[in-house]
């Protein structure tokens, strides 16, 4: 060893980055494009260890996806929970909406309520039952009870009951239309949750054939239009078809005289648990 | 059995139709009461002419077809209309029906009318007699079939195959109806042909109905082109497309009619009811039908008016069996199970078949073990296997796009073969329910 | 009954007599002159060594399966009996244990169980063993005077090597590579089963009677046991006349785990492609891997390594032949690219 | 899956901040600073290398000589010095051409005596065995062509089986045991008491056979060259030797 | 020197030791971008790419100036190789933003990718020349895009199976990754 | 926009955000060199060295680096603690050395050190940077242990050459082969899914109580 080789050392890794430096410079110079300078802002919020484990190439190509929206801030298993927030916070995702809605089913005929007059066999699933012969059920409008709408929801909001009905938690529930879409008899319905009267029932029967059929069925005996403010409550195709635009008006009284129950007042979860049942859940 | 023309795949399950195949039809009583959905076809439902407490007679005309894809519905038997109300569907929903309690002392007898002579009739306008009878493809479908017979003008029909394959197993009213009403069957064929402007016809019958076959020959009028065509014994050999496929050796194009390649398929019954028409003026009310399987006492075939509840052809059959297990309208591998007594007897209800403990048993569920038997047994060479993995994890979009779930005519062969007995085929029913529902918003 | 009815169910209300179950079971009977044959060849060294696997695999299945009566089905115990008859008869019984828990355990269950497997488990298992023990599973003792004297060491402690003082003999592929003065086996000795190797590797004739049974029954794909015996003919035909391999082409097919691989391990429905197309190109792939694996390759035998490589690119076959759809030319419609 | 879920939620309760609307500007990079970081650290880097390279290099020379000098004086039991000659245009030499890279030639190393007798020659080869190449050094006496040592410099073979070809005591001390050249391999305790045999690793019969025929390769190579005669190296002191 | 023939580089780089299945090189990638099979199959070629663009420089380093100072080896390489897939890279997004959507944005992964430093580290060592360099680049592309595409295809079909809770993610593609292993193993002591 | 206290830096690279145990960066190294303990801390004491003087380095000088050549320089400071690594470990430790081999020089490439000095040390101040550095390096260090205990003690039965179950102990060759080593991080990730599946499944119960009280 010499001085000599210092002197080459020092020089050759100088040379090439000179050499480099002055490429990238002239590259940088030619190729410039214009980019969305959020991009840049979110891959700095990014971990930037660019290991693809969210799918996308590299962290910068994330962060394109984020700002562009075809990503969700969550597909990045590496960063914490709080970075995730961070960058949602950036983006300015969208204020939560101000009026909390939820899913709420049309159908209170669960397993004790109404009549099956068949059993059906076969692929466990609500749309796999539904066509057979409407699923096995007297009412055809009603729910089947299997479950996809369970099965559907990413957040867990929908456990199902004692009697075979799913029960939305209201708290839970972010009203994000899965359960509309998954169940093949379209009983659940997004509403504010100021929305209290509610009529459990789509069964367009009535008097006793429709109670024929379960024993919580809406029999279009028009007392509940009698005990509401006029236009609240009207009676269409035999059931009773609350105008939410009237909202404002409607109170429990009109539930009071229901032979059926068909008709109730919610205020928070549908169906009520027993304390029996909640005891054997915290076991 | 081999050597005779057929297509590729397919199944064959027990033919059961050692049941009633020897059984000559019989007229059925009328009973008490008769429901009349306005929807017993493929399209818009009918459009009810007459009011509760209106007198009808039998042959009378209810209801109106609304639209060009619609058909008319008829009465089935005299009496008065009692309501029109909503009444359990075979298919499992509640429809608009017509409720007509029927005159036990009425003579059934149709009100006089004139009845075209056929050969007189302009071509074009055959169809349209035909509609007015209210007359359904009785194949299964119950597709108009004036449409049938009025192709687009682009897609010229060379050949008519009257299908008598009647692959169902169990089933026996096709063949049925051609050792009885040959002369009929001739009758409706050289109307269609008359209809649709050409001459040549193929009869394609299953090489297990040899009697049908010889009665359909001898039958065969010295001045109609006609050829009587034993077939393999393959299920669905009945299906269009395989029907063409084994007579004329070609495919008809994925997404496209039978038209596409200048044939026309009506069934047996159908070109019968619709020599009835011009013979003694009758719409389409009634036709034969099986009622069959080990769960129902007296099995036969029987001329059953349409309307008549399930319940009565139960009770005048003898009654269910100690072990019957489940009902079904159709044949075992495409007809419907039937939840409820009361759902009447539509116009494309080709046989009642009650089904004892012991033929449906089924096993559980397991999981797909990638057999590939579906892929050996599907007819229109689908991955049934592909579409049931899609639809358990519910990417329907996929389905259509992929894997051409809209192809798939839900013959249920993949179902029957699937060791691990994958409900394949109802998965895809319900997979299409759904993506019909996605596509409506 | 009744008025009310019993059951609906969706079409069709019929199904065939075909069900998984009886095939699993099948396939385990079709098995069993295999058994008998390597107890006849090997005493009771080959019940230990398969009821250790057989073991294994099934205590594996309860413990960790995902639904409780998977064991019904008969594939753990299918699993267990083609692990054991990949053994050699004198494996410690510890090792077969372990290597059947593993192939179960990371094998299949880790994949959701039952059908959804990428690999063999029963390979997987073996894979395992031979990469772990190498020593222990290419070791094949010498005949034994008596029947019913134990091969090497069957009981040898866990975790503990076995100790094996019987002098070792070679098996026909083992002789051929590797031997000091290479012979060809007569193919009399493969086909009736008189040679060494691993349980199952012996009678080519008992496994090809079993095989023909299965695929008589449609229970196995006839496609690959052919596809793999025409493509390692075919390659080690040419090879051989070439003169640039010493294994003549029916030697290669006769010797050792070709025979149970074709008909038992390539065919496991779960691992092979679904298109009968597929399961052509999957049978010349694992033929023409043998082949080469055999002649140049590190170890005397290729076939567990040949069906597992192909096991791995079965979903990309699977992706590559899809059925042509009726009614269309089987080119994918133009629609479909974008 | 629950990630999203994750999301979800927190689209409802979180008000959420406008996006930063002041985009930085991007100020403009002179050319110049994009070239003067990287020369400069280029330079800089390299600087620090070389001064610790000044610094590791001569132990890091030393190190390896002492490892070659270890290995043939193993490979020749009795060696005290030995000569590297280089194989220049088919005939051996000690030096090498002018101007021409030492790792562009095959080389022996040929050992001496303390009295300076020429004690035999060690060769270093490799081959491809079980994994990746093996790389032997092998003395043996070049005039009755018996072996005299040998040494496994690199290998990946298998550990556990195929490393024993140098952790196998038994192995490894047949090729000190002088046996006749070429060698032929024998299964464990099926030899016949041919002095040329070597017994091979059970398991790893691949690798033995690698090392065996890379011996015998080697020897095919070079016995010939190694026949014409070794040209005589000057003498030299131990001094010198010392200093190597 | 190394007179290793061209097939037997590119069959060994390609399969016996495959750089990812045999050699652990480029995990990072393997892990994070095998879930789907056209992405795996671009990244493939994207890496195919710049591994011969690597060999070209590294043997041209090599050669011409790095003769005298073999320390500064690897730095030099990493230098070389940061910029030329940045540039390449800038100039892609330029001149075809097709191809760009297609393959570039997998370049900034290929910086940190090991298999890319790993081939200039070992054609160096084996002392390959200027084919051999090509070659060897072209089978380790080759060897990474096949591991690659068997581990997405492997990937894709498993989005329908009920994996049990533990083993979805990372663990199973491991255990995967594994069991590939051990069956490339069969190919061992091929060449 | 990040609020951590310089604890939590360095807490969180050592087990919660573990470079290879979770984030599955380095996992070449991790995988590679992993067959035997000595070997893993070899490693780990390289790679921790290495990320120690680059974080400093580049959070001191990061004012004069422009945005366009960032990744050059970050990795050519990177590169060369690796080569002054390289150099002083082949001289004092040259058995190790040839036992790493190539992985030696691959630490420039591991996109966990490149990782760091993007996301952390371009952004804050030597001294949390060192934090920073030391927490990944420990946790780098563990998955490395973890994994060559396991490797080790498998696959020739003895913990840092020293044997554990005396000589008849028959060892799975498999653990120190590649296979292994994919498997052994397998293992180990499932027993951390299995870990994390029974706090969420004890959290989930809780919480449906809690609702449902
Ligand atoms: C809009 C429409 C138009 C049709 N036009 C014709 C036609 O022109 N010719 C024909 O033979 N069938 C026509 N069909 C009927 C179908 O081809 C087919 O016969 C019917 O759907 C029932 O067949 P299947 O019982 O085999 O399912 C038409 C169907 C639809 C929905
Ligand atoms: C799977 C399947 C099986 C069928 N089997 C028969 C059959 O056996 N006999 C029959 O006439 N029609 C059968 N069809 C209906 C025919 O496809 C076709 O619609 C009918 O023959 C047309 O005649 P039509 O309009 O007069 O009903 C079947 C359809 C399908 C999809
Ligand atoms: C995982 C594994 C590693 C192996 N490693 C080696 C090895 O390093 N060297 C070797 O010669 N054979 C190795 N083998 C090859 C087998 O042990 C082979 O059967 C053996 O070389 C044949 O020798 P034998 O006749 O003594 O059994 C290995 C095999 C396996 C499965
Ligand atoms: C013809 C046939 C061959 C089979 N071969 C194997 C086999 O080689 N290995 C195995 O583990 N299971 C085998 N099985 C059983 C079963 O398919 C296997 O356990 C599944 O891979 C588990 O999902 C076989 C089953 C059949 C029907
Ligand atoms: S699926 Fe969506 S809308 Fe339905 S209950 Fe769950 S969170 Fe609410
Ligand atoms: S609400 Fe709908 S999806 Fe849910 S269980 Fe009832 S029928 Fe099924
Ligand atoms: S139901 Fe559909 S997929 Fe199944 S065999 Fe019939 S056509 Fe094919
Ligand atoms: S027949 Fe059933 S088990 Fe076989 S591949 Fe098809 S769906 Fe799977
Ligand atoms: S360490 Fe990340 S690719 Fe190798």
């Amino acid at each position: 060893m010499t001085g000599n080789s210092i002197l080459d050392s020092a020089l050759i890794l100088g040379g090439v980055g000179l050499f480099f430096g002055f490429l990238i410079a002239m590259a940088n110079k030619k190729f410039w494009v214009w980019e969305d300078p959020r991009i840049d802002e979110v891959e700095e919020l990014l971990p930037s260890t660019n290991c693809g484990a969210c799918g996308m190439p590299g962290c910068r190509a994330f962060a394109e996806a984020v700002v562009s929206g075809e990503q969700a801030p969550s597909g990045c298993t590496v960063m914490g929970s709080d970075d995730i927030d961070n960058v949602a916070a950036y983006l300015g995702v969208d204020a939560g909406e101000a009026t909390k809605r939820v899913a709420r089913l049309l159908c209170a005929g669960g397993k004790n309520e109404a009549v099956r007059h068949s059993d059906y066999s076969g692929f466990e699933t609500c749309k796999a039952a539904a066509a057979v012969a409407g699923g096995g059920k007297a009412c055809t409008w009603g729910c089947l009870g299997l479950a996809d709408c369970e099965v559907v929801c990413l957040l867990d909001a929908i456990y199902m009951n004692e009697d075979d009905l799913p029960v939305v938690i209201p708290e839970l529930c972010t009203a994000c239309n899965d359960c509309v879409v998954a169940c093949p008899k379209d009983l659940f319905v997004l509403m504010p949750v100021e929305q209290k009267l509610i009529v459990q029932c789509k069964n367009l029967l009535n008097g006793d054939a429709a109670e024929d059929l379960c024993s919580v069925a809406c029999n279009a005996c028009n007392k509940c239009v009698a005990d509401s403010e006029p236009g609240v409550i009207e009676i269409i195709d035999n059931l009773a078809v609350i105008n939410y635009e009237k909202n404002a008006l409607t109170d429990p009284k009109a539930i009071s005289r229901c032979p059926t129950h068909a008709i109730v007042w919610i205020e928070g979860q549908q169906f009520e648990e027993s304390s029996q049942e909640l005891e054997k859940k915290a076991v | 059995m081999k050597g005779l023309l057929s297509f590729k795949h397919g199944v064959h399950p027990p033919e059961n139709k050692d049941i009633t195949a020897g059984i000559a039809s019989r007229r059925f009583p009328f009973p008490d009461e008769i429901i009349l959905p306005l929807s017993q076809h493929i399209g818009t439902p009918a459009k009810a002419l007459v009011q509760p407490g209106d007198r009808v007679e039998r042959g009378d005309a209810i209801a109106e077809a609304a639209g060009y894809i619609s058909s008319a519905v008829h009465a089935t038997a005299s009496g008065t209309v009692k309501s029109i109300e909503l009444w359990p569907h075979p298919n499992g929903d509640m429809v608009p029906s017509i409720r007509i309690d029927v005159d036990p002392n009425s003579t059934q007898m149709q009100r006089p009318r004139i009845i075209p002579r056929w050969q007189d009739v302009k071509d074009e306008d055959l169809s349209k007699e035909i509609a007015k009878a209210g007359i359904v493809g009785l194949g299964g479908a119950a597709f108009p079939s004036h449409v049938k017979l009025t192709p687009p003008k682009d897609q010229p029909i060379e050949l008519l195959l009257i299908n008598g394959c009647e692959c169902e197993p169990y089933l026996t009213s096709d063949h049925r109806t051609m050792l009885e009403y040959p002369e009929r069957v001739y009758l409706g064929i050289r109307i269609a042909l008359k209809a649709l402007g050409i001459s040549r016809a193929v009869i394609g019958i299953e090489a297990n109905k040899m009697d049908a076959v010889e009665v359909m020959r001898k039958a065969a009028p010295d001045d109609l082109d006609v050829t009587v065509l034993p077939l393999q014994v393959k299920y669905p050999q009945g299906a269009e497309k395989m029907l063409i496929k084994a007579v004329m050796g070609r495919e008809v194009p994925s997404g496209a009619l039978p038209s596409a390649i200048g044939a026309m398929v009506q069934n047996v019954a159908t070109a019968a009811n619709v020599a009835t028409v011009f013979e003694t003026g009758q719409p389409l009310i009634e036709r034969i039908i099986t009622v069959t399987g080990r769960g129902i006492r007296k099995p036969g075939n029987w001329l059953i008016p349409f309307g008549t509840k399930l319940r009565d052809v139960v009770k005048h059959c003898g009654g269910l069996t100690e072990d019957a297990a489940e009902i079904i309208f159709g044949g075992p591998m495409m007809g419907l199970g039937q939840a409820n007594l009361d759902v009447p007897i539509l116009k494309a209800t080709g046989g009642i078949l009650i089904l004892s403990r012991d033929e449906c048993k089924r096993q559980d569920i397991l999981p797909c073990i990638r057999c590939g038997k579906c892929l050996d047994a599907c007819p229109v060479f689908l991955n049934p296997q592909l579409l049931g993995i899609l639809a358990k994890a519910e990417r329907y979009e996929e389905m259509a796009s992929e894997a051409h779930l809209s192809d798939c005519m839900l013959c249920g062969c993949c179902s029957y073969v699937c060791p691990s007995n994958i409900p394949l085929s109802q998965l895809f029913a319900a997979s299409r329910a759904q993506l019909r529902k996605l596509a409506t918003p | 009954m009744t008025d009310s009815i019993v059951k609906i169910t969706a079409s069709p209300h019929v199904r065939s007599a075909d069900s998984t179950i009886r095939i699993m079971w099948s396939v385990v009977i079709s098995l069993v002159p295999v058994i008998a044959a390597s107890i006849y060849f090997f005493g009771p060294s080959a019940i230990f060594v398969l009821l250790a696997s057989v073991a294994g695999c099934l205590l594996t299945e309860r413990l960790f399966g995902s639904t409780p009566g998977s064991l019904a089905d008969g594939s753990a115990m299918i699993t267990g009996l083609l692990l054991g008859l990949t053994l050699p008869p004198g494996f410690p019984l510890w090792m077969a244990f372990l290597g059947a828990g593993f192939g179960m355990a990371f094998g299949k269950i880790i994949f959701g169980g039952l059908g959804q497997n990428i690999f063999n488990p029963a390979l997987v298992g073996r894979a395992f063993l031979q990469a772990a023990f190498p020593v222990a599973i290419t070791t094949w003792p010498a005949k034994t005077q008596h029947w019913w004297t134990l091969q090497g060491d069957n009981f040898a402690l866990p975790f503990m090597s076995p100790v094996v003082d019987a002098a070792t003999a070679a098996t026909p592929l083992g002789n051929l590579k590797f031997g000091d003065d290479p012979v060809v086996t007569p193919l009399l000795d493969l086909f009736m089963g008189t040679t060494g190797g691993s349980l199952g590797e012996t009678s080519a004739l008992l496994i090809l009677l079993g095989g023909l049974y299965l695929a008589w029954r449609g229970h196995l794909n006839w496609h690959i046991p052919l596809s793999i015996f025409v493509s390692a003919f075919a390659v080690s035909g040419l090879f051989y006349t070439l003169g640039i391999s010493q294994f003549p082409p029916m030697f290669m097919l006769l010797s050792g785990g070709m025979m149970l691989g074709a008909f038992y391990m390539a065919t496991d429905m779960v691992t092979s492609p679904i298109t009968n197309k597929g399961c052509w190109l999957f049978g010349f792939g694992i033929g023409f891997l043998v082949v080469v694996i055999r002649i140049w390759g590190g170890l005397p035998e290729g076939v567990m390594y040949a069906i597992l490589l192909m096991n791995a690119l079965v979903p990309f076959i699977n992706r590559a032949t899809q059925p042509r759809l009726f009614g269309t030319s089987g080119k994918k419609k133009e629609a479909d690219n974008e | 899956m629950s990630e999203e879920g994750m999301n979800e939620g927190l689209e409802v309760q979180d008000s959420g901040t406008p996006p930063e609307q002041e985009s930085p500007a991007k100020a403009e990079v002179s050319t110049f600073q994009l070239v003067a970081t990287l020369a400069v650290a280029g330079a800089l880097a390299g600087l620090l290398i070389v001064l610790v390279n000044q610094h590791t290099k001569p132990i890091i020379d030393k190190y390896k000589a002492e490892q070659l000098r270890k290995a043939v004086y193993e490979v020749l039991p009795g060696a005290e010095h030995y000569d590297t000659y280089y194989l220049v245009d088919g005939s051996l030499s000690l030096s090498l051409p002018e101007g021409a890279k030492e790792s562009d030639f095959k080389r022996v190393y040929v050992g001496y005596t303390a009295a300076g007798q020429r004690l035999g020659v060690a060769v270093s080869r490799g081959e491809s065995g079980f994994q990746d190449v093996v790389q032997i050094i092998f003395g043996f006496d070049h005039v009755t062509g018996k072996l005299t040592g040998m040494k496994v410099l690199d290998s990946k073979e298998t550990p556990g089986l195929g490393d024993k070809i140098y952790k196998d005591k038994a192995f490894v001390d047949q090729f000190f045991a002088g046996p006749e050249t070429p060698l032929v391999p024998v299964k464990s305790g099926a030899g016949k008491g041919l002095p040329n045999e070597i017994d091979t690793i059970t398991g790893a019969t691949i690798s033995s056979k690698t090392v065996i025929g890379i011996i015998n390769h080697g020897l095919e190579e070079w016995k010939p060259i190694l026949d014409q005669g070794i040209p005589q190296a000057p003498a030299r002191s131990v001094d010198e030797e010392a200093q190597q | 020197m190394n007179d290793q023939t061209l097939f037997s580089i590119f069959f060994s780089a390609m399969v016996v030791n495959n750089f990812t299945l045999a050699m652990f090189l480029g995990l990072c990638p393997f892990m994070g971008v095998s879930a789907r099979v056209e992405t795996a199959l671009r990244m493939g070629l994207a890496n195919i790419f710049v591994l011969v663009l690597t060999a070209l420089s590294v043997w041209v380093l090599n050669t011409y100036i790095l003769e005298t100072v073999p320390y500064l080896r690897i730095i030099s390489f990493i230098i070389v190789i940061a910029s030329l897939v940045q540039i390449v890279e800038m100039a892609v997004k330029k001149l075809s933003p097709t191809l760009f959507r297609q393959l570039g944005i997998f370049l900034p992964l290929m910086t940190t990718n090991c298999a890319i430093l790993g081939l200039a580290i070992f054609q160096t060592n084996r002392g390959y020349g200027f084919l051999q360099g090509l070659t060897f680049a072209v089978g380790a592309g080759l060897g990474l895009t096949l591991a690659l595409v068997l581990m997405a295809s492997i990937r894709e079909s498993l989005e329908f199976s009920d994996i049990p809770g533990i083993a979805k993610g990372t663990g199973l593609v491991l255990i995967i990754a594994g069991i590939l292993s051990l069956a490339f193993m069969g190919f061992a002591g091929l060449l | 926009m990040r609020t951590t206290t310089p604890s939590q830096d360095f807490i969180r690279g050592i087990w919660d955000e573990n470079p290879v145990l979770v984030q599955m960066l380095g996992l070449c190294p991790a995988l590679a060199v992993t067959n035997s303990v000595k070997n893993a801390l070899a490693m780990s004491a390289a790679t921790f060295f290495v990320i120690c003087c680059s974080s400093v380095l580049v959070s001191s000088c990061k004012r004069f680096i422009p945005n366009e050549v960032r990744i050059s320089a970050y990795i050519l400071v990177i590169a060369t603690f690796v080569t002054l690594a390289d150099m002083l470990l082949q001289a004092y430790a040259p058995v190790q050395h040839k036992e790493l081999g190539a992985f030696m020089a691959l630490i420039v490439v591991n996109c966990m050190i490149l990782g760091r000095q993007e996301a952390f040390a371009s952004k804050n101040n030597p001294f949390r940077s060192l934090l920073d550095a030391v927490g990944t390096g420990i946790g780098f260090t563990i998955a490395l242990l973890m994994m060559g205990g396991f490797r080790e003690i498998l696959g020739t039965g003895a913990f840092l050459e020293y044997s554990l179950f005396g000589p008849n102990f028959e060892p799975w060759v498999i653990m120190v082969l590649p296979a292994g080593g994919f498997l052994t991080l397998g293992f180990i990730l499932l027993a951390m899914g299995y870990a994390e599946h029974r706090k969420k499944a004890n959290e989930i119960v809780n919480e449906q109580v809690k609702t449902a009280l």
